[in-house]
């Protein structure tokens, strides 16, 4: 079993997708979601299929599932050859339901994308886990429950025994993704597809999932279709890739093949928007990415300024936890606790840290978006704490929030154009035909044709809407702009399009951010500094250069193990990864964390030297 | 504001990239506007359609019926009493049927047709008189539930105690309070009605809050609420341009409901004798006090009950359709 | 044979809410207690008075009443004993005058006992009723369903404010009458069983006997005439061609008798406008100024046609008739003038009376003012269909006409605190019916006594409701109370009622109801009793094979 | 849970006692008067007599405060009592014999003790009411999960039809319809229903029955209209969740994920609707128990109304009220005990 090595061509295919064509019936006509596929996946090798939003990754993976007739597609086209166990090869694109019953869950297992959803809320983990194995295994109820904690210690979540009787949502993201994974592997099956299994998920946590699924197909010698849009995991996990672009196969090969030598523009383009961690080092300050088919592109480095924008010292945000009869406050949620720093007019402060470890809390507190609980903003010289309602609504003018998900930061009804004058309503700024031109000027700012400004953010790309979003904030020409996650939803060539186009507005504009995002590689790309944060508080903040070419924390370091890479020469091997899961950030009324002490290692690079918990 | 350095803002950099690959994709259909959108999703929803068209018949049946079939609805004509609809002459030639009477009469010799038109101006009128208040009451009560939280427990306490409201008393009560006042100002008809429509509205709005208030909290949450704090919209505005769009949908599926059951409450009403005055009729007293000769002159109860049930239904289905074309989402698909 | 033909099912329509009627005015609850509750002696269908408990009716030619009409003297039949088995006495009797005398009882009947200065038993079976003036009619206590006798033994914890508490006995009364309750459910439903002590071995004929309570005249009429669920269905107030339609299905006939129930239209003779002050609305300080001209008030009667009237509400179960006072015949006048409708000489009498249509719209009008009345009724389908008609026909002699329908609680609820009372009279015309208890209207002529309208002063108690006042009328009626003879009192009744209709037209009386009950083809024995309980003689019912 | 569910039982204390004020007052200002039953005949000065003996003349807030000890300190004692004596469950206890003879509250109607009325209405008003309703969640459930799952089919466009014509046309209404079909015409079932029918054995089991079925079938009607839509959107919403797609990716058949998986979210909210219509059924359906004349709850509640019987009136609202608010409750707590996402403290 172990020595199925990958690249061991001889062997034959175990599925052989064959000219498939996908369509959806809409309102509009029929819709082709996956126009013409053809490759084979062999066993014990794992296939990564790669590609922008839309291009048809997931539709062909649920063709093969023969689930896409539940969501209204249909196969017009194409066969997909599977061999089943039993011998026989079958093309499951004929078989009856019936059949596919019997092969789904069992010969062939599906990993979904979403942790969050994917599993059914109101059923604990036991019971989700042992019904495939009492459907295709007829086992008994205690059977299936030995089974299912066996399949849990396999994926090696903390305590098994107890995670059977719990429900999903009692589970973090990376333990609901490691059930999942182990209710594809339940059956043992020959194939398993893996659609976005790590997407949604922090990148410590990523890595874990991503080397126990390299694991557990070197151990089981299942075939892997991988689906991701993330080139770096790609290099991580391939043993060939598959590009699609809308809709068709544009290139296959080898995963050495495709990362050093690309054949198609699109693979190309696609390459060259990866950022890749490292990229930066010997560059003290940030400076856009060089894009692919834009020779044109001027490629100068951000300087920013010296003068201090805002000041933030000992900012804490808590929230409190009421409970009891009397509903008062028995604990809190230290969000953020005692955390410090500045930003320079025109530079760019980044923070990361792990999901859950204060990063947006922190940014809202800064605009008073929630209230913090003590400390001192200062922007610009004035004591934005400090404010009345009404002048903090006059100073908001000054400081705008650009947002994570820019699905969910625009408002489905209203039209773009609204939605990007309603700051200059608020404050008046504009009025009438002038603010119609302004509207339209940062249309123009922000590379969005004009024609755009009667639509509504449905009709738009997740990229068009996030430079929606950049243009509403920049309405109101801000000092500061505090990006949350600002491009993390994206695909990755729309996500260089806007890291540069925030970066060209700073250097024009003089703005300054505060880049919030877990993406080690694009925050190397756009900060002048960093701030790592841990469970509230920051554990590591200096120059770039200095957080990532020396990281001194061992939390800093762990995450920087923890980043992928982008080339399939540097795989990560699941032994290098040790992560503690994170303490939990509530404490009881009354609790007082230790005092935070930084050392300065080196200028302007501190290093909490007190406890944080990690 | 303006000589500052966004001015050169226009001076954008952006040279086409040359690869159409990683250029976004741009919707291929031309910008419509909202309502043209809605219009063109709306007339797909062949339900919708149908149930507007009903719906449209008889708002200008009753509209435009009195201009066309101009016999007063209250005039008795004791020698033309009990007649037959026309058309049971077709099976029963001895029925006492007259083409001076095309729906028959009822018991005083009243003309059925021109009552089944000034009955459905006062159903339709109550109904969505009632209707609109009551989601102005519900949507305001639960827009503020679930905005202001301090405001949440004591409305939700508000609305348990509306609905253990006896609605009956109340309208006792609202008739000895408000009635000569009412009266005075609105005729005795238009007293009336401005009572019924009160009470139904003040006694139905309870669901709708309920419903609003927890779509208002949930979307409260989502992302574009948080933005519109952050550029500085007012809360009022917050509530306007933000929230209130986004539950139009629930709203409108209250709506129809809220149509129907205020048309049937006012019925109820009459039906158990306290209602508009005697000689006014509406489709639901029009059906209450046919329910008696129902054998004998089952046309007097079927052709409101028809008329009621055509109104709702053409509602019903018209809200559906208008859900599905409010959503733009489901209007871009 | 008693209980040899089973069970027989009565319908109410309105349910007995409690067995007795001294705490209860509702006919229902009166009627439902007369099953098992009897007085001494009843009125029979023709309203005489006929012996019950009593050996027989007194009067003043057997001795029984005395000369100067202040003493009756009840002879208690010998043998009489409760359904428990114990002897009925003339304790009973003074027991119950006592009860219902009881100022914190809160008496429904205490009218009946008026005057009553004492009661004494000589012994078990005599009783002396002793009043503090002449009473032409001494037939108030313990005559008819309203004042039955109760049983001491039963009631004797139960007198003054602890009268409403004494639950089991307000619903379990033990009595003389047929039956005996088995099971009460208040407002809904009483099952009853043959009382196995009545007087008459072979009586009654049923075993047990339902009496369900509850929904409306329709369904009730529906479960006699058509399905035949019910034996016995109480006061069919159906129009009369729903009525016959039903009693087409043959499973039961409609019967109907009349009595003294007149539907009529009061003028107000008093300003009601709301323009006036709270309190002097409708009060006599302001004589109204349109139906004060009894020209208007006439032409308003001649321009109704009674009997279309009868025919479209009541068919059988009504009479026209202009006659306040319509029965016995002893006290009705003969007076029929306004039957026949007469518009033309109804406008005349409006242009005699300077009302005429000057500018054209249909509506007569003097001074400008154009002729408009408010005219308001309580909510009752045929009542509803009444002022359908009349609004038409005053149409027709050009009166404008706004109806108004009160829910009955409301509009004879007499609560001072409402405009809507019939009382109060915030309107210038209202329509209702009244009647007389028994067969002496004295009192009930006596109710149009100058002073005894409803006004602010007295909270708006009172019963002239009209606000009628004429010394001559109130002469009279001094008359008629110092008068025995039966004659004469015939006489000045006449008079009186003719004084207030054909005289004056501040009432004008539109229909004599008759009462519809209905009963099974297979009950017999049913005698419609309009002066009485209708369940009078449930002891005689059978059932027809 | 087991704290917000006190938190929030103490808490509707006072929700309740400010809602019993409000309504008291409210019927305060109603107009009518409990006299309204008596003769006209009957002199002014016996009537006052009469409403004097039922304590109408005193001030407003006198007679909330005293019904508010009668409902809150003499009823229960009453209850306790007859739980130590009469109940099944607790006879074997000594009787406790708390209460002494205090005025409890009488209906000014029947002079009887309300509470003794309501218990005696409860029973029918359970029977047909409660059976409609259960009736009407049966064929609800089914609809709306066999509607949303086969969304535009025929099906599910007929089904749509019925139940909006169902929801629209009114009870008093088809009730009559179905005397006249089904009493008149076919004889089959009786129109009145009678009581006093005692089940004991089979014979009368099917009397009740058939006295049942016609009323039951009005009042189903209109919950299944209403339900089966609350159904089948909740179906809707759930049939597109990620969570179905996972487990027919396990190879379970469709039965499983529709019955198990889907409608077992999707009854989370449709439970808590159906929790939040339970008092409906105590407060009986008016003009339906009045068209077959169960005289249950809402006949009782109608005939109060128009005999002007305040304190019958007042407790039963106040009634209604205290299951609207405690239902509330129970939806809550239901909503928490199905949703395991859910967690109140
Ligand atoms: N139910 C559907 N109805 C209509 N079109 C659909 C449906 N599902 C997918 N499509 C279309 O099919 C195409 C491929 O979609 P698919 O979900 O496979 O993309 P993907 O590559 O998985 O993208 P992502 O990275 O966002 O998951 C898209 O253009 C989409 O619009
Ligand atoms: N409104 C709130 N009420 C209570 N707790 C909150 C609230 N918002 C955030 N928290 C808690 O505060 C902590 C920090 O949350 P925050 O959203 O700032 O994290 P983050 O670093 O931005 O994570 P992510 O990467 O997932 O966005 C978390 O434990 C979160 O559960
Ligand atoms: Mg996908
Ligand atoms: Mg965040």
């Amino acid at each position: 079993m172990l020595d199925t090595a990958p690249g061991q061509t001889a062997a034959e295919p175990i599925a052989r997708i064959d000219r498939l064509r996908v369509e959806f019936e809409t309102r509009q006509g029929p819709v082709a979601g996956v126009e013409d596929l053809s490759f084979d996946i062999r066993p014990g090798e794992t296939v990564c299929v790669v590609g922008e939003s839309g291009s048809g990754k997931s539709v062909s993976s649920l063709s093969l599932m023969r689930l896409i007739e539940f969501g209204g597609g249909n196969i017009a086209r194409g066969r997909l050859l599977f061999d089943r166990k039993d011998g026989g090869e079958v093309d499951l694109a004929t078989q009856s339901q019936k059949v596919m019953r019997d092969i789904r869950g069992n010969e062939i297992g599906m990993i979904f994308q979403e942790p969050m959803t994917a599993l059914n809320p109101v059923f604990t983990v036991g019971r989700q886990l042992s019904e495939g194995l009492r459907v295709h295994r007829g086992m008994s109820r205690e059977a299936a429950n030995a089974e299912a904690l066996d399949l849990l210690r396999q994926v090696r979540i903390p305590e098994p025994e107890r995670r059977l009787k719990q429900y999903p949502h009692e589970l973090s993201g990376g333990m609901r993704q490691r059930v999942v994974i182990a209710m594809a592997l339940a059956c043992k099956p020959r194939l398993l597809i893996a659609d976005e299994p790590t997407t949604a998920l922090d990148v410590t946590i990523q890595a874990e999932i991503l080397a126990l699924m390299d694991r557990l197909k070197r151990e089981t010698g299942t075939a892997v279709m991988f689906i991701t849009h993330d080139m770096a995991v790609v290099a991580q996990m391939a043993d060939r890739v598959v590009v699609m672009f809308r809709g068709n196969k544009v290139e296959e090969g080898t995963v050495e093949e495709i990362f050093e030598r690309p054949q198609h523009p699109y693979t190309k383009a696609l390459l060259a928007a990866v950022p890749r961690l490292g990229e930066m080092q010997g560059k003290p300050l940030p400076e856009p990415m060089k894009l692919f088919g834009r020779p044109d592109q001027t490629i100068a480095p951000i300087p920013g300024s010296n003068e201090t924008l805002l000041t933030v010292e000992n900012l804490t945000t808590r929230f409190p936890v009421k409970g009891g009869f009397f509903r008062r406050t028995v604990a809190n949620v230290h969000a953020v606790e005692d955390v410090s720093f500045t930003i320079n007019k025109g530079q760019t402060l980044s923070l990361v840290g792990e999901s859950g470890c204060g990063k947006s809390t922190c940014g809202r507190s800064v605009l008073r978006l929630v209230e913090p609980l003590r400390g001192r903003v200062d922007l610009g010289g004035t004591d934005v704490l400090g404010l009345g309602p009404g002048a903090l609504r006059d100073k908001r003018s000054e400081m705008q929030m650009i947002f994570q998900d820019p699905f969910a930061s625009l408002n489905p009804q209203m039209t773009l154009a609204d939605q990007v004058a309603e700051p200059m309503r608020n404050y008046e700024t504009h009025k009438g035909s002038g603010m119609m031109d302004r509207v339209a000027m940062l249309f123009d700012r922000v590379e969005l044709p004009r024609s755009f400004m009667k639509r509504f953010p449905h009709e738009l790309s997740g990229g068009q809407r996030q430079r929606v979003a950049i243009a509403r904030a920049l309405a109101l020409t801000p000092k500061l702009i505090v990006a949350d996650e600002a491009v993390s939803a994206l695909d990755v060539s729309v996500q260089a399009q806007v890291v540069n186009l925030m970066m060209e507005l700073q250097a024009d504009l003089g703005l300054s951010y505060l880049f919030i995002s877990h993406d080690m590689a694009v925050v190397e790309r756009v900060s002048h500094r960093v701030g790592v944060m841990y469970l509230g508080r920051i554990v590591e903040i200096g120059p770039r250069a200095a957080v990532f070419e020396d990281p001194r924390h061992p939390y800093t370091r762990a995450l920087m193990k923890a980043v992928p890479v982008a080339d399939p020469r540097r795989r990560k091997s699941e032994k290098d990864l040790n992560f503690k899961p994170i303490p939990s950030p509530i404490h009881p009324v009354g609790f007082e964390p230790a005092e935070t002490v930084f050392e300065e290692v080196s200028p302007g690079h501190f290093v909490l030297v007190s406890d944080s918990g990690y | 504001m303006t000589d500052s350095p966004q001015d050169d803002l226009i001076v954008a950099a952006g040279a086409d990239l040359p690869i159409e690959a990683l250029k976004d994709t741009v919707p291929d259909t031309p910008p419509v506007s909202k309502w043209s959108a809605i219009w063109s999703q709306f007339r797909k929803h062949k339900g919708a359609m149908t149930g507007a068209f009903f719906l449209a018949i008889i708002t200008l049946g009753v509209l435009l019926g009195p201009y066309l079939w101009t016999l007063d609805p209250q005039t008795l004509d004791i020698r033309a009493k009990d007649m037959r609809p026309i058309y049971t002459a077709l099976w029963n030639a001895e029925a006492k049927t007259g083409w001076s009477h095309p729906l028959g009469t009822d018991q005083l010799g009243r003309d059925n047709l021109s009552q089944l038109i000034a009955g459905g101006r006062a159903s339709m009128a109550v109904g969505w008189a009632a209707m609109l208040l009551s989601l102005l009451i519900g949507t305001a009560v639960g827009v503020m539930a679930g905005y202001f939280r301090k405001l949440d427990g004591p409305l939700m306490r508000l609305t348990d105690l509306f609905l253990s409201l006896p609605i009956l008393p109340l309208l006792l009560v609202a008739v000895t309070l408000f009635r000569q006042p009412l009266r005075a100002n609105f005729g005795p008809e238009g007293g009336m009605f401005v009572l019924i429509v009160a009470v139904v509205g003040i006694t139905s709005w309870m669901p709708t809050a309920r419903i609003v208030r927890g779509d208002i909290l949930a979307i409260k949450e989502r992302e574009f609420v948080l933005a519109a704090r952050s550029i500085g919209t007012r809360s009022s505005l917050i509530i306007r341009r933000h929230l209130l769009p986004n539950v139009l949908s629930p709203i409108m599926v209250s709506a129809t409901l809220g149509l129907a059951t205020a048309i049937i409450t006012e019925s109820a009403l009459s039906f158990l004798g306290v209602g508009f005055p005697s000689d006014f009729p509406t489709w639901g007293k029009m059906l209450a006090d046919a329910v008696a000769r129902m054998e004998d002159f089952p046309e007097r109860v079927v052709l409101p009950g028809v008329a009621i049930s055509l109104t709702v239904l053409g509602v019903n289905y018209l809200g559906d359709g208008l859900r599905d074309a409010l959503d733009p989402r489901l209007r871009g698909r | 044979e008693r209980g040899e033909d089973g069970h027989v099912n009565i319908i109410y329509w309105q349910a007995p809410s409690i067995m007795t009627p001294y705490l209860s005015s509702g006919t229902k609850d009166i009627e439902a207690a007369s099953l098992v509750l009897e007085p001494l002696g009843r009125y029979d269908e023709t309203g005489a008075l006929v012996p019950y408990l009593a050996e027989e009716i007194p009067t003043v030619e057997n001795g029984g009443v005395s000369e100067d009409l202040t003493t009756i003297t009840w002879k208690i039949k010998e043998g009489m004993v409760w359904s428990d088995g114990s002897p009925m006495t003339s304790a009973d009797v003074k027991f119950t005058a006592d009860y219902c005398m009881d100022p914190e009882g809160g008496c429904a009947q205490l009218a009946k006992f008026d005057h009553i200065s004492s009661i004494e038993t000589p012994d078990d079976l005599t009783v002396v009723v002793n009043f503090d003036k002449p009473m032409p009619n001494p037939y108030g206590p313990f005559m008819g369903g309203q004042s039955p006798i109760l049983q001491k033994a039963q009631f004797e914890e139960c007198t003054g404010a602890a009268a409403s508490t004494c639950t089991e006995a307000n619903f379990y009364p033990i009595g003389t009458g047929p039956f005996v309750v088995d099971e009460f459910k208040p407002n809904d439903v009483i099952s009853l069983s043959a009382n196995p002590n009545y007087r008459d071995p072979a009586k009654p004929a049923f075993a047990t006997a339902t009496l369900k309570g509850g929904g409306d005249a329709e369904s009730a009429a529906r479960a006699v005439l058509q399905t035949g669920e019910f034996d016995y269905a109480w006061n069919l107030q159906l129009a009369p061609d729903v009525l016959s339609s039903m009693a087409e299905a043959g499973a039961g006939v409609p019967v109907s008798a009349f009595g003294t129930l007149v539907e009529r239209l009061e003028m107000n003779m008093t300003d009601p406008s709301p323009d006036l002050p709270e309190g002097e609305r409708s009060t006599v300080a302001h004589p109204h100024p349109i139906l004060s001209d009894m020209k208007v008030r006439q032409a308003l009667s001649m321009a109704i046609d009674r009997d279309l009237l009868v025919e479209v509400g009541y068919g059988q179960a009504g009479r026209a008739t202009c006659n306040l006072v319509p029965a016995p015949a002893l006290y009705a006048s003969p007076n029929e003038d306004c039957l026949t409708q007469d518009v033309e000489g109804a406008k005349a009498l409006l242009a005699e009376a300077g009302w005429t249509d000057t500018d054209g719209d249909g509506i007569v009008d003097k001074d400008g003012e154009p002729l408009s009345l408010l005219f308001q009724s309580s909510t009752n389908a045929v009542r509803q269909d009444f002022q359908a008609l009349i609004k038409q026909w005053w149409n027709e002699i050009g009166v404008e006409t706004e109806l108004r329908n009160i829910d009955s609680s409301v509009f004879f609820g007499g609560d001072p605190g409402s405009p809507d009372t019939f009382q109060k009279f915030y309107a210038d015309v209202e329509m209702y019916a009244n009647n007389f208890d028994g067969t002496d209207p004295q009192s009930y002529l006596q109710m149009y006594r100058c002073g005894n309208e409803p006004k602010p002063s007295s909270q708006w108690q009172g019963e002239n409701i009209n606000r009628f006042c004429n010394e001559e009328y109130d002469a009279l009626l001094d008359e008629l109370a110092a008068t025995g003879e039966l004659e004469k009192r015939g006489e000045i009744a006449k008079r009186l009622n003719e004084m207030l209709t054909k005289d004056s037209y501040t009432i004008v009386p539109l229909v004599d109801r008759g009462r519809v009950s209905a009963h099974s083809n297979t009950l017999g024995g049913v005698v419609l009793n309009t002066w009485d309980s209708e369940l009078w003689n449930a002891a005689d019912w059978y059932r027809v094979e | 849970m087991l704290t917000f569910a006190v938190r929030r039982l103490v808490l509707s204390v006072p929700t309740l006692l400010f809602i019993s004020f409000v309504i008291f007052m409210l019927l305060q200002l109603a107009p009518g008067d409990p006299m309204a039953q008596v003769p006209l005949t009957v002199p002014p000065e016996v009537k006052q007599k009469m409403r004097e003996a039922l304590g109408v003349g005193e001030p407003a807030l006198v007679q909330y405060w005293k019904w508010l000890v009668q409902v809150f300190w003499t009823e229960p004692k009453v209850f306790i009592d007859w739980l130590t004596r009469d109940s099944f469950l607790l006879g074997w206890l000594p009787d406790t014999q708390l209460y002494q003879g205090e005025l409890r509250v009488i209906s000014w109607q029947t002079r009887s003790p309300v509470m003794d009325i309501v218990l005696q209405r409860i029973p029918q008003t359970l029977w047909v009411v409660g059976l409609s309703y259960v009736v009407g969640v049966l064929i609800a459930l089914p609809i709306g999960v066999y509607s949303a799952y086969r969304q535009y089919s025929v099906f599910d466009q007929a089904g749509t039809f019925v139940t909006m014509v169902g929801f629209s046309i009114p009870p008093f209404f088809t009730g009559p319809l179905l005397i006249v079909v089904f009493s008149v015409y076919l004889g089959w079932f009786p129109s009145i229903y009678d009581t006093t029918h005692v089940v004991n054995d089979w014979d009368s089991f099917m009397v009740q029955l058939r006295q049942m079925v016609m009323p039951v079938m009005v009042l189903a009607l209109q919950t299944t209209a209403q339900l089966s839509r609350y159904m089948r959107a909740s179906m809707l919403d759930n049939l597109g969740q990620d969570y179905v797609r996972t487990a027919r990716a396990k190879g379970l058949s469709e039965g499983i994920v529709v019955m198990v998986h889907v409608l077992r979210n999707s009854m989370i909210p449709v439970v808590t609707v159906i929790a939040l219509g339970v008092p409906a059924i105590f407060g009986g359906a008016i003009i339906t128990e009045n068209v077959f004349k169960v005289n249950g709850i809402g006949q009782l509640l109608l005939t109060a109304l128009f005999a002007n019987d305040l304190p019958m009136v007042m407790t039963l609202t106040f009634i209604f009220a205290f299951l609207i608010v405690l239902f509330n409750l129970i939806a809550d707590v239901l909503y928490g005990l199905l949703d395991p996402r859910i967690r109140y403290d």
